[in-house]
């Protein structure tokens, strides 16, 4: 049986790519963030999933204005880093699982998500950079990957309680595949920040802070927490969170079983325009 | 349309929902086609005459000439369109975020070095000037 | 406020509309079928609407299986007839209602259901056949269009009881826009038909006409009915009927309204594959 | 995988559920190409060099080039799709039903006058031959 281990939570911060792919990781302005990410990769390497299921979200790069899915799994095989106009990231192919992937799409479906089945995509940083932080630069990613985009540019995006009760429904999914696999699930984007209009650069430290430790302590209730307040306290772009909660929807706690352990977690402001969380949760 | 839209009150900021996605759907489109190493050659070369091949307002092409995101967002631009503009002029998102703040990039810069703009101040339209940063406001 | 004042259902089977091109409907094989829509072009000139919901499904034309989408609405101005291989069908372009079809989406992905939104898409005879069978053969369509794609090819489709739901959000939707529109919905495909196989040409009639009884008497039931009933008794491609359901739990009764008014129930054996079916049931 | 595949004791039926639809990529994805005139023509011109141009298994080549549409969907192919090939043969939907009776397309056409096949006897494998017609029951 297919299993969910644990979830990662990070922001996908652009930048932060490019400074890895231009060799600036220890610069003084990169060095903090990057020391935050050691503990995760040492923790990736003793406890390495078969396969990565990867929530995220598409910034106007596989998706147009011309469709725009609410909610889109990768079933492919391979999936290619998208040039977003500066040529594709210098990273390896990401491997799908196509049949987990078409399992979990289907069983969801039947529980009434309705999903967009994707067999051709290239996937962008909101992808490839939580990939570089938790692997490094290795020659080929060492897992497989569903890739998961959710709508969070056009409004209206999904509400915190359909991500949550989606994370259940991806539980399920996962526990009724019939092979042994360990697998991750990994809630992209965020923490606070606005790229747009004069109120661009917007940074809520508190909030942030206080969202997480209410995400990790009562998801439930975390779930509840509107659109409109997403955008006055964390950003316009701060909204990417509510993907964190279909991770988090996934967790054993939320079915009834032992609360998570909280495995590492960071916080750094900034990184070019935005504040970065992150945070690793381990079923028990 | 008696839909809520309860983002209306927070200063500078706009919310790309249907109505603004359906004004700005050809600005962004053609953002979009700045994505393709060809089409950026192209529109290098002639900014006008490449957006002239787009049924864009006039205002959207006057706001894309004059690199005026602000310009360009309320005429239905979406930042994540946009940053392609940026892209293909050589520009970092921090460089096109300051752009739409008023201040200088080492002033932006400066301001998330310190903590980012705070939340204090700019929740509300008319609240306080939404374009204050920490610094200032410290 | 706009509001629904009719819901259309028919089958949507392509040589009806190549029999109507081709000038073959007083031909002894298409007369009885096009006279059972006679009474509904009549209908229709004395109940016109402003703007019609269509809910067809997509015959791998717009979408291959690149991108499946479960649920896709059309917020184009305009939707072009599309080349199925032989030319597209001469008819007119579809106009779309932009505005009322954002409003919708808005609404109603809001409302908990996972749509793409579509702004740029060929429609072809699923939408294009049900426009003609209605309006017959004008210069320009007299009404707006919004298109609503079902994705019933590939396993697995929503089921009954999610369309039947969606529905009722379509309802409300519609309701909450401030512009007095007369909206239609319609919901097409089926009957009966099996289009693959050695069991291709299955008609079952009874199990139709029960169907249907039961649509309009109790669509709460009907709506209940699994899957596998559908292509059991109805063909493989017999599971279009679910997309009828949209429509009618989009009519008043079903949020407590008077019961709607048959005006017209028509069933014909056979138009090519398929067993057509045909039904208007008006709101009081 | 445990999901529940309750259409697999149907007869003469190939639901086109996840599994089919990764088998049969390749072979609905060419079938596709056929929407566009110039892929016809060349298809037309020489099916074999065509076809190797895609990923396809020899199996589902076979299938093409004899026009054996239930060899077609046995290796993953779906009906909407593979009706872009009898598209590009001038032949009928209706000509492409029967060829996967195993029935002339008359006794097709004749049985679908009559009232089509009955459900009768063909709700469960192993229940009763599945290609008997309305016709040949009575
Ligand atoms: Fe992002
Ligand atoms: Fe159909």
């Amino acid at each position: 049986m297919a299993k969910i281990t644990a979830s990662v939570y990070t922001s996908h911060v652009p930048a932060i790519g490019a400074a890895l792919d231009l060799g600036k990781s220890s610069d003084p302005y990169w060095q903090p963030l990057f020391k935050g990410y050691e503990p995760s990769k040492q923790w990736m390497k003793d406890n390495r999933p078969d396969v990565v299921f990867l929530v995220y979200n598409d910034h106007a790069t596989a998706f147009s204005l011309e469709l725009i899915p609410t909610f889109a799994i990768g079933c492919a095989a391979e999936f290619k880093p998208a040039d977003e106009g500066w040529g594709p990231r210098p990273v390896p192919v990401v491997q799908g699982h196509p049949e987990l992937a078409s399992h979990i799409a289907h069983s969801v479906i039947q529980d009434e998500f309705d999903l967009t089945i994707v067999n051709k995509m290239d996937v962008d940083h909101g992808l490839t950079v939580p990939m570089s932080l938790m692997f490094g630069q290795p020659e080929a990613w060492p897992v497989k990957v569903i890739p998961f985009a959710v709508n969070v540019v056009q409004y209206p995006v999904p509400s915190g309680k359909r991500c949550f009760a989606l994370g259940q429904a991806i539980r399920r999914a996962v526990e009724s595949f019939d092979e042994d696999l360990n697998v991750q699930i990994w809630g992209t984007g965020g923490m606070s920040h606005q790229l747009q209009g004069a109120r661009a650069g917007l940074i809520n430290r508190e909030w942030d802070n206080a969202w997480l430790d209410q995400m990790i302590a009562d998801p439930q209730a975390c779930s509840q927490v509107p659109h409109i307040d997403y955008v006055r306290e964390a950003g316009s772009e701060g909204i990417e969170l509510v993907m964190w909660l279909i991770a988090r929807g996934a967790m054993a706690d939320v079915a009834g079983g032992p609360k998570p352990t909280v495995k590492h977690r960071f916080y750094h402001v900034p990184a070019s325009n935005t504040a970065v969380g992150h945070l690793i949760l381990e079923n028990n | 349309m008696a839909l809520d839209k309860p983002y209306k009150d927070i200063p500078g900021t706009t919310i790309f929902d249907a109505e603004q996605s359906r004004k700005g759907y050809w600005l962004n489109q053609f953002c979009m086609s700045l994505m393709k190493a060809d089409n950026r050659e192209r529109f290098k070369a002639d900014e006008r005459a490449y957006l002239d091949q787009w049924p864009m307002t006039e205002e959207q092409k006057q706001g894309v000439l004059t690199r005026d995101l602000n310009r360009c967002i309320a005429a239905g631009g979406n930042i994540y369109f946009l940053a392609k503009i940026g892209a293909t002029d050589g520009k970092s998102f921090q460089y096109m975020a300051a752009s739409m703040t008023g201040m200088t990039q080492e002033q932006y810069a400066a301001m998330m070095l310190a903590g980012g703009r705070s939340a204090e101040g700019n929740r509300y339209i008319g609240e306080k000037a939404a374009t204050q940063s920490n610094k200032e406001q410290a």
